[in-house]
């Protein structure tokens, strides 16, 4: 038991044992509860912040690997983290606290509450640091269960049927995931996913091993069009439930998408990258504009994760370096910001009970440091440069207008919309006269709500700032990715790097006055 | 050259006997009694079957087991009689017709 | 360090206002923003003096392209080869700008003591103006693109949060909002073009990509597949950056949130809306002025722009009512003139312009919100009138402006106000430029010179002349919404006929009597603005215009100089350097005609022509073109999509109707399981019939 | 042709089989002469000595073929006598709360039982048409009795007599089959048989034979379109028999199920294949689809049960060794899960009885919690969700059909599982998401404790007998080829 071989596997059984403890404590306890979930989270998340202490980024390979057969041949107890994955783990930590910082007032079955949080971050953690291909389908398709409970037993009016919802359209495309791995087992002989990404599927394989992927990543993401579950899990959900799905459910697809489509079925990505680009698009244009008529607070931040989303979609697929890098980064910021303003809107739903926008306004007035908090998130999520919103959409459109200028284009368009559902949003909620007498007595951020948002607040500015923390430790293993990806294609990969020169047509250098754009280079002065 | 019975006669019969017993099942729709009679009709054919394709092969193996399916129908036929009779006890009737408290 | 604190100053400034504003209370907030902010003034002003009348740039090093400090600060985005850094870019260009920003920056942080002393948020109020400061200083020390856009957004947050500083107006908030998102549109462009400049030139800092521009001249030029078109690729990446270029500096089809803008506090409209960040846009294109070289068509597009915007919102401006929507209007169309200059190759005579205009324009606005501040926030001209006598100081003041913006001076001499050098300077390069381009560009700014000086003494004559008006004040609320109040009222008010009709401007409790001029916290901004806008032509006319060497001695490579169109515009025909000052007089005369004269005919002006008249006064009718090609077809798609698509066809028919499915075949599925024997057994007996059948065809036994 | 069976060392691999022979006397005998009262004794007696057999089936383990050729002992049949006598055994205890009012306090419940047992046991172990029909046989009667145990419930009277009619059916259908086999390869060991169709190759009258044959197996099993029967018989049968029901006879039938076509019917791999592809794919879909409109907890799980057989049997369609393997742990997690299942079913009583439908639970969660949580955990499990237990078990079959190139089977597999998905959350829904309206009486203790091992194996699967598991499995599995 060194820390090298026991991190992950602490990290990932952990909050199992703190649930393991709240089972057996007494359920009219609520506050020993309450404090227990509490540190469980908090021991994680320490011991994540230890984990990407000691991760070595110059190394593309994968870290703090323990790999062991477990069940029949199919089956191992493998897991490590890379570049791409390491992060994945820290943000789960992260978030965990503050949901349960979040959820410090839900009076209902407590216990239970917290156990199912314990057992998802469990889940979650264990997504991103298996190795196993099937164990990363049961940990993937695992947070269905307790985010099913969550949405259904604390969530809103219409919960049963968003439970439903976020259910099936998850679980149909994921079945179809299963069988591709499993065509993936007997095609590599194993599920170590170390050794299938040395593996070289054939070509008429990944195709269909490709869309069995994306059928269960694109709803998990979600891309348009099979998002629709995601605004009515959003609405309906506790405030800690739409933080964690938000936060952290969503990038499961992207992160399926870096971990298994690219670097495995790379021919197939390459046919399918215009498809993938033409979706994303979609995605970011029109829930940009679903966003822009919304009614529900939630409803609006849903799409907009949707919209967002689309960018990450389309650096994934960009396949180069500044594209992966940047749909990294942005699922990272998303994480941080679509959470922090769910909590942000959780803080005006515990007060007032309702969602409608038309129901707030002028909340400045009594808020102003819900204002202020709420102005900073609203600003990542539009993509101001200095926060962490920017980076991530810059980065990707940048990388993805080298491969296709259509779709950055059309990404481009984002960046106007997501000014307008936010701000729109914002001045309908904060800004105004306070006009409506509910809201003349709502009182502002308490001490727990300050604990949660305004470390978030600061890790958005921070990371806008100053990115490199995150670029510098996925950097390696996204090079790698890309290196491998572009090798897989047949293209150079010093030019998908970040080099980035693609190749160019020059006019041939004029002779005379002939070619009279020419003469104007040779010549400025020509008027 | 006088008709032979042959093998093939012997199963021909046989399967007639066996499309009686089954379509004495599901034909008939009034007494329970009747299909423990067409139970044993099929039971007969399976019997037809084995003996004569025991005399066929030349083989004991065939009237070994068609007079363990002697046995065993005899016992079978006691269970059903028995299970018939207490239905008959609960519900006052057999009729196959109003074998139908549960469906769906 | 020098460059640190210039730049990092304003920023603590906001911080500790911001931040601890709450704390420490509103007086310390605005000293502690408003000190800091001085200091950064003069330091810029020690930065810039060496360049201006000494050697050039201290501690400059010469890198081949320009003389330039570099002072890096932290590392930014790195990925793969693109290698971002936070880098502080001094060179004269900055330097100039620096000056602009913090010395305008420092006199409207003090004047808001004044003009903000009732207002209960002052320190949020301090901390947004310091936070502008930071990014636009940001935005002018950018070495690369990224930063830039930093600095860009980051002025347009200041600007989205000063416009809706009072965030009760739903006007305010309106137009703040609307001022992110037309932004924004530009913005669309210009992150377009930076991603294509990277593409194209593959460099992100701005050494890099002039060096690869310079190339061109070996290499040839590139060409690009953008969209579904091969273009040549630096004429499409000079457009997209224009674009931005267009959004912040409200050029013509973007221009639509400059006015509204004005439902900010007027300090704001000063610092941000006329002397800072609108020209941000002048200054991007200077600053890319290698790029632009090399792409004729571009340049062509940005005189044409230029050209119309100068026009177009002149011709606004002529008939608006609201005091600081005529500035907001002049602004535009100064802007307009900038670009034209950019366009036609005469850099540094745009620069100028910018220079000149910061003072001046600041020096407007201040007027104006002195003039407000004296109506108790009345900014209607109709309610105005006779105010010379109640505020002589502000008046003189005003005047001052008037006379830098309408450009007085005598051509072939040295006597003039600061924009007689700025705005003759652009004309004559538009004249030099030639061709069709050039000539459309000459006849509309000289025509725009001309409505500049009417609209501009228009102002003054209906503030400060004739006799108050100001009696259907009463009973507004402080904050009247004049875009409400313009569109609403068709009459020309010059006539003075409301005034007759009440006839008491005698009245007790007007306006107009309890009009007083400005303390002197607020009077020392305007002193020092006036100072400028009186001698900030004459003085830097040799650097910015006079003589190429000099120019190009003084600039030291931080901007691209055309030697030509220089010289061109040093010999054109007499009869075109009088032309600004004809067109100028003209527009004095008619105005003092129309409004001092005979105050009558504006009002019959506008009668027979309703249509021209409404036409100006809507604004070319813009807001609602774009409201209607643009707004309501995003709703109605977003609708469409959420209800239509989302909604009922996913949503409705794919997944619920997919459950419906299922449970008609499960109903019909229940209803085999009959209960009856007979057909269980009969399943049974279809069961072996069907998988006899099967096995025995498929297998190939028939 | 002389016996084999010399002395009794000889009978080692019978011996387990005859030591239930000679229990089921004794307790017979026992059951007739002590109190009947005192029935409970019987029981728990009859409960020790399926534990004995267990013991004896796993610790000593003697393969062998005896009783010329009619009864052969592997390690594949041990993996299945040891679920089957689990499953059995598990479904005693269950019996035996509240068993007046489930009419199974009689002595001679235990022993039909036990009886049915030994009839799976000599199923699992056949090796010749004639034991397998026997021990069929000996299953079937003993199961006929026990559905219709409650002798004044008109609906347990009903069960049992469709249940035998229906069984009678099959048997024919089976004997039928049987006898054609024999006709057309002349033997009725399956050892020689396989011979004789490896020798002579397919015949119409050998395919006619193996549909019969196999028909007759698939109504034990249930799958459809044999499986008409279960529905009915599940909701009219006490709760503690069809627990019964649902546990070791399929097991037992399943094991026969494999025996025969792995093995006897190997040489004609893509005969058979068709039919268990064709029952496979019926089997799931239908049971996904009739089981969402049911009301009755017992209905729903006798479809989930078709269901389950549905995917167990994608596993077998692979005609492989894993999915042979894939089966066992199948049926291995099918049992685990379903003793949970009736052991939560039968621990919802109100005072007026047990429950009967689903919307009876509803907010059990919230009265009755450790109840409910269990049932939720077993009914992800039974969905396929993973980490349970559930999911380990169709990863195994689903990956045998993959292996063997089943696409278009593992597709429709596993979408039939999206829906089925459908109607096991639906009692997860009520029992979790809606308000309580019934309080439920307390739960007896065995009850409890076969919940919670029940729920602690399906949960921790992975860690605990996963493993373990697999490998016994592949050793089972590896015996039949």
């Amino acid at each position: 038991m060194t820390f090298e071989n026991s991190i992950l596997t602490l990290l990932t059984w952990l909050p199992v044992l703190g649930a393991a403890i709240l089972l057996f404590t007494p359920k009219t306890a609520l506050n020993a509860i309450r404090w227990i979930a509490l540190a469980t989270t908090i021991v994680v998340f320490v011991l994540s912040l230890a984990l990407w202490q000691a991760f070595d980024a110059s190394s593309a390979g994968f870290q703090f690997v323990v790999n062991m057969p477990w069940i029949g041949d199919s089956i191992g107890y493998r897991v490590g983290v890379d570049g791409i994955s390491v992060l994945f783990v820290v943000l789960t930590a992260l978030l965990m606290p503050a949901a349960v910082l979040a959820s410090w007032d839900v009076e209902m079955r407590v216990k239970e509450y917290m156990i199912v949080f314990l057992v998802l971050e469990t889940l979650m953690v264990g997504v991103f640091t298996t190795l196993d291909l099937a164990m990363f389908y049961v940990f993937f398709e695992g947070t269905l269960l307790p985010m099913f409970l969550i949405i259904g037993i604390w969530g809103g009016a219409q919960r049963i049927q968003a439970a439903y919802k976020f259910f099936f359209y998850t679980f149909v495309g994921s079945v179809l995931m299963l069988l591709a791995m499993m065509g993936m087992y007997w095609d590599a002989g194993t599920t170590d996913i170390v050794r299938l990404l040395g593996h070289d599927f054939p070509v008429g394989m990944q195709t269909w091993l490709w869309l069995a992927f994306f059928a269960s990543l694109a709803v998990k993401m979600p891309m348009w069009p099979f998002h629709r579950w995601l605004p009515e899990a959003h609405v309906q959900a506790p405030t800690a439930g739409s933080v964690i799905l938000a936060a952290i459910l969503l990038k499961l697809g992207g992160y399926g998408f870096l971990r298994f489509s690219l670097p495995m079925f790379p021919d197939a990505s390459a046919q399918f990258a215009n498809f993938v680009f033409v979706l994303s698009v979609a995605a970011i244009i029109l829930t940009s504009l679903v966003a822009l008529v919304q009614t529900d607070i939630k409803k609006l931040i849903a799409y907009s994760s949707v919209a967002h989303m689309g960018f990450v979609t389309m650096g994934i697929f960009a396949g180069n370096a500044l594209g992966i890098q940047g749909a990294m980064f942005q699922m990272i910021s998303h994480g941080i910001v679509s959470g922090a303003l769910f909590l942000c809107v959780g803080v005006i739903y515990d007060r007032m009970h309702t969602r409608e926008i038309s129901a707030y306004g002028g909340l400045v007035e009594r808020m102003p440091q819900y204002a202020f908090a709420f102005m900073v998130f609203t600003m990542a999520n539009v993509g101001l440069p200095g926060t962490s919103g920017f980076v991530g959409e810059f980065l990707t459109m940048i990388g993805v207008f080298q491969v296709n200028t259509w779709v950055a284009f059309g990404a481009a368009f984002g960046v106007i919309f997501s000014a307008g559902y936010a701000l729109w949003l914002y001045r309908r909620v904060v800004f105004g006269a306070l006009t409506k007498d509910s809201l003349k007595g709502i009182l502002d951020l308490n001490l727990r709500e300050k604990v949660v948002l305004y470390p978030l607040i600061v890790l958005t500015v921070v990371f806008g700032f100053y990115p490199a923390p995150i670029l510098d430790t996925t950097a390696a293993a996204v090079d790698n990715l890309v290196a491998q990806y572009s090798a897989a294609n047949g293209l150079d990969p010093a030019v998908a790097q970040a080099e980035a020169r693609a190749p160019l047509e020059y006019v041939a250098p004029a002779e005379g006055a002939a070619q009279p754009a020419d003469d104007h280079a040779a010549e400025p002065a020509a008027h | 050259m006088g008709l032979e019975i042959g093998l093939g006669h012997y199963l021909t019969v046989a399967a007639i006997l066996f499309t009686l017993g089954v379509f004495g099942i599901f034909i008939n729709r009034k007494n329970v009694i009747v299909i423990l009679m067409s139970v044993e009709l099929i039971l007969l054919a399976v019997n037809l079957n084995l003996v004569a394709f025991s005399a066929h092969l030349n083989d004991l193996q065939g009237q070994v087991f068609a007079l363990m399916i002697l046995t065993v129908a005899a016992a079978e036929a006691a269970i059903g009689l028995a299970i018939l009779v207490i239905f008959y006890r609960n519900r006052g009737t057999i009729a196959v017709e109003d074998v139908n408290m549960m469906k769906g | 360090m020098i460059i640190q604190a210039i730049v990092f100053l304003p920023l603590i400034g906001a911080l500790v206002a911001g931040l601890l504003g709450r704390t420490i209370g509103h007086r310390p907030s605005e000293f502690i923003t408003t000190g800091l902010l001085l200091i950064a003034a003069v330091l810029s002003w020690i930065v810039f003096i060496p360049v201006a009348f000494g050697d050039g740039l201290v501690g400059a090093v010469g890198d081949g392209h320009a003389a330039v400090v570099k002072v890096e600060v932290m590392r930014w985005i790195q990925v793969g080869d693109m290698d971002l850094r936070w880098i502080l870019r001094v060179d004269t260009l900055t330097a100039i700008m620096l000056v602009v920003v913090n010395t305008v920056s420092a006199l409207v942080h003090v004047y808001s003591i004044g003009y903000m002393e009732e207002d209960p948020h002052r320190s949020r109020f301090f901390a947004y103006l310091s936070l502008f400061t930071f990014a636009m200083l940001m935005l002018v020390t950018a070495d690369n693109f990224l930063q830039m856009f930093f600095g860009w957004e980051g002025v347009g947050l200041a600007s989205y949060l000063l416009i809706g500083f009072w965030y009760t107006k739903p006007s305010a908030t309106a137009a703040a909002m609307k001022a992110f998102i037309v932004n924004r549109v530009g913005d669309f462009g210009f992150a377009l073009g930076i991603f294509g400049a990277f593409l194209v030139l593959g460099h992100i800092d701005f050494d890099g990509a002039f060096h690869a521009a310079d190339e061109f001249a070996v290499t040839g030029l590139p060409v690009i597949q953008f969209l579904s078109w091969q273009l040549d690729a630096m004429t499409v990446i000079c457009l997209l950056l224009f674009m931005g270029a267009m959004g912040k500096s409200a050029q013509f089809l973007l221009h639509t949130w400059l006015p509204d803008a004005m439902e900010g506090p007027t300090p704001v409209s000063a610092l941000i809306h006329a002397a800072t960040m609108v020209t941000a846009g002048v200054f991007m294109v200077a600053r890319l002025s290698p790029l632009f070289e090399t792409s004729p068509v571009a340049l062509t597009v940005v005189i044409v722009i230029g050209a119309i915007t100068a026009f177009f919102a002149a011709t606004v401006g002529l008939v608006q009512n609201d005091i600081k929507r005529v500035i907001a209007y002049s602004t535009c169309s100064q802007l307009g003139y900038m670009f034209v200059a950019l366009g036609v190759g005469a850099y540094s005579a745009g620069i100028f312009h910018l220079f000149t205009h910061a003072f001046f324009k600041a020096l407007l606005f201040l007027g104006a919100g002195s003039v407000i501040h004296a109506m108790h926030h009345e900014q209607d001209m109709r309610n105005m009138g006779g105010l010379r006598k109640k505020i002589p100081i502000t008046y003189a003041m005003m005047m001052i402006g008037t006379l830098a913006l309408t450009g007085v001076g005598i051509p072939g001499t040295n006597f003039g106000f600061a924009g007689f050098f700025s705005k003759d300077a652009i004309i004559e390069s538009a004249y030099a430029f030639g061709g069709n381009v050039g000539s459309l560009a000459f006849w509309l700014l000289v025509v725009a010179a001309l409505f500049t000086s009417f609209y501009s003494w228009r102002l003054v004559h209906l503030t400060f002349h004739g006799s108050p008006r100001d009696a259907q004040h009463h009973g507004e609320g402080p904050h009247p919404d004049p875009a409400h109040a313009a569109l609403e009222s068709h009459d020309e008010p010059i006539d003075d006929s409301n005034a007759d009709d009440h006839g008491d401007h005698g009245h007790h409790g007007s306006a107009y009597d309890h009009a007083h001029e400005s303390p002197n916290v607020m009077l020392v901004p305007l002193y020092v603005l006036a100072v400028g806008a009186v001698l900030a032509g004459v003085v830097f006319y040799g650097m910015f215009f006079h003589e190429v060497e000099h120019i190009e001695h003084f600039f030291a490579g931080s901007i691209y100089v055309d030697h030509q169109i220089i010289d061109d515009a040093h010999h054109v025909p007499t009869w075109v350097k009088w032309s600004a000052t004809i067109a100028m007089i003209l527009g004095f005369v008619s105005a003092w005609y129309m409004y001092i004269r005979r105050p009558d005919v504006p009002g019959r002006l506008a009668a027979t022509n309703p249509g021209l008249y409404k036409f100006l006064l809507n604004k070319w009718y813009f807001d609602e073109l774009y409201n209607t090609i643009f707004v309501k077809p995003a709703l109605w798609i977003g609708n469409a999509v959420w209800k239509g698509f989302d909604d009922w066809l996913v949503d409705g028919k794919i997944a619920e109707g997919l459950g419906r499915r299922v449970q008609n075949v499960t109903s019909w599925v229940v209803k085999l399981q009959s209960g009856y024997l007979y057909h269980y057994a009969f399943a049974m007996l279809i069961g072996i019939a069907a998988l006899l059948t099967w096995a025995i065809a498929a297998g190939g036994l028939i | 042709m002389n016996s084999d069976v010399t002395d009794f060392a000889s009978l080692a691999p019978a011996y387990p089989e005859v030591l239930m022979a000679l229990g089921i006397l004794v307790l017979l005998l026992l059951g007739v002469v002590i109190n009947k009262e005192r029935s409970a004794l019987v029981s728990w007696l009859a409960v020790s000595l399926l534990a004995a057999t267990g013991l004896l089936v796993m610790l000593q383990p003697a393969d062998g073929v005896i009783f010329n050729g009619l009864f052969i002992a592997d390690s594949f049949g041990r993996f299945m006598k040891v679920l089957v006598i689990g499953g059995a055994g598990l479904a005693l205890i269950l019996a035996m709360s509240n068993a007046e009012e489930n009419g199974v306090h009689k002595y001679e419940y235990s022993v039909l039982a036990l009886l049915a047992t030994l009839g799976m046991m000599v199923m699992v172990s056949a090796n010749d048409l004639m034991s397998l029909y026997v021990g069929l046989e000996l299953q079937s009667l003993s199961l006929y009795v026990m559905a219709a145990i409650k002798r004044d419930d008109p609906r347990a009277s009903e069960a049992g007599l469709k249940y035998f009619v229906l069984g009678a059916l099959s048997s024919g259908l089976l004997l039928y089959g049987a006898s054609l086999i024999y006709g057309f390869t002349g033997h009725t060991n399956l050892g020689e048989i396989v011979i004789a169709i490896a020798n002579e190759g397919r015949s119409v009258g050998l395919i006619f034979g193996v549909v019969f044959l196999l028909a007759g197996v698939a109504f034990k099993i249930s799958a459809v379109p044999f499986h008409m029967w279960t529905p009915d018989v599940y909701e009219g049968a006490p709760t503690p028999v069809t627990a019964f029901f649902a546990m070791a006879p399929k097991v037992a039938a399943m094991t026969l199920m494999i025996r025969l076509v792995m093995d006897t019917f190997a040489p004609i791999t893509s005969d058979w294949q068709q039919i268990v592809i064709f029952l496979s794919i019926a089997s799931m879909v239908l049971a996904a689809f009739a089981a969402i409109g049911q009301q009755s907890l017992k209905r729903l799980i006798a479809y989930s049960s078709i269901g389950h057989v549905g995917f167990a049997l994608v596993g077998l369609s692979s005609g492989t060794q894993v999915g042979v393997e894939g089966v066992a742990i199948y049926m291995a997690i099918y049992v685990a899960m379903t003793v949970g299942l009736f052991a939560c079913l039968l621990s919802f009583r109100t005072d007026t009885g047990y429950v009967e439908t689903i919307d009876d639970l509803a907010g059990a969660a919230q009265t009755r919690p450790f109840v409910a949580a269990i049932m939720a955990i077993l009914m992800f499990s039974l969905i396929g969700l993973p980490p349970l237990a559930g999911f380990f078990a169709k990863w195994h079959v689903f990956l045998a059909a993959i292996e063997a190139n089943l696409y278009v089977l593992s597709v429709i597999g596993v979408l039939a599982s999206a829906v089925s998905a459908f109607y096991y959350l639906r009692v997860v829904k009520v029992m979790f998401f809606d308000a309580p309206i019934k309080q439920f009486a307390a739960v007896p203790g065995e009850l409890n404790i076969i919940m919670a091992a029940s729920g602690f194996l399906v949960v921790t699967y992975y860690f605990t007998v996963g493993n373990p598991l697999a490998s016994w499995a592949q050793t089972a599995a590896g015996s039949l080829f």
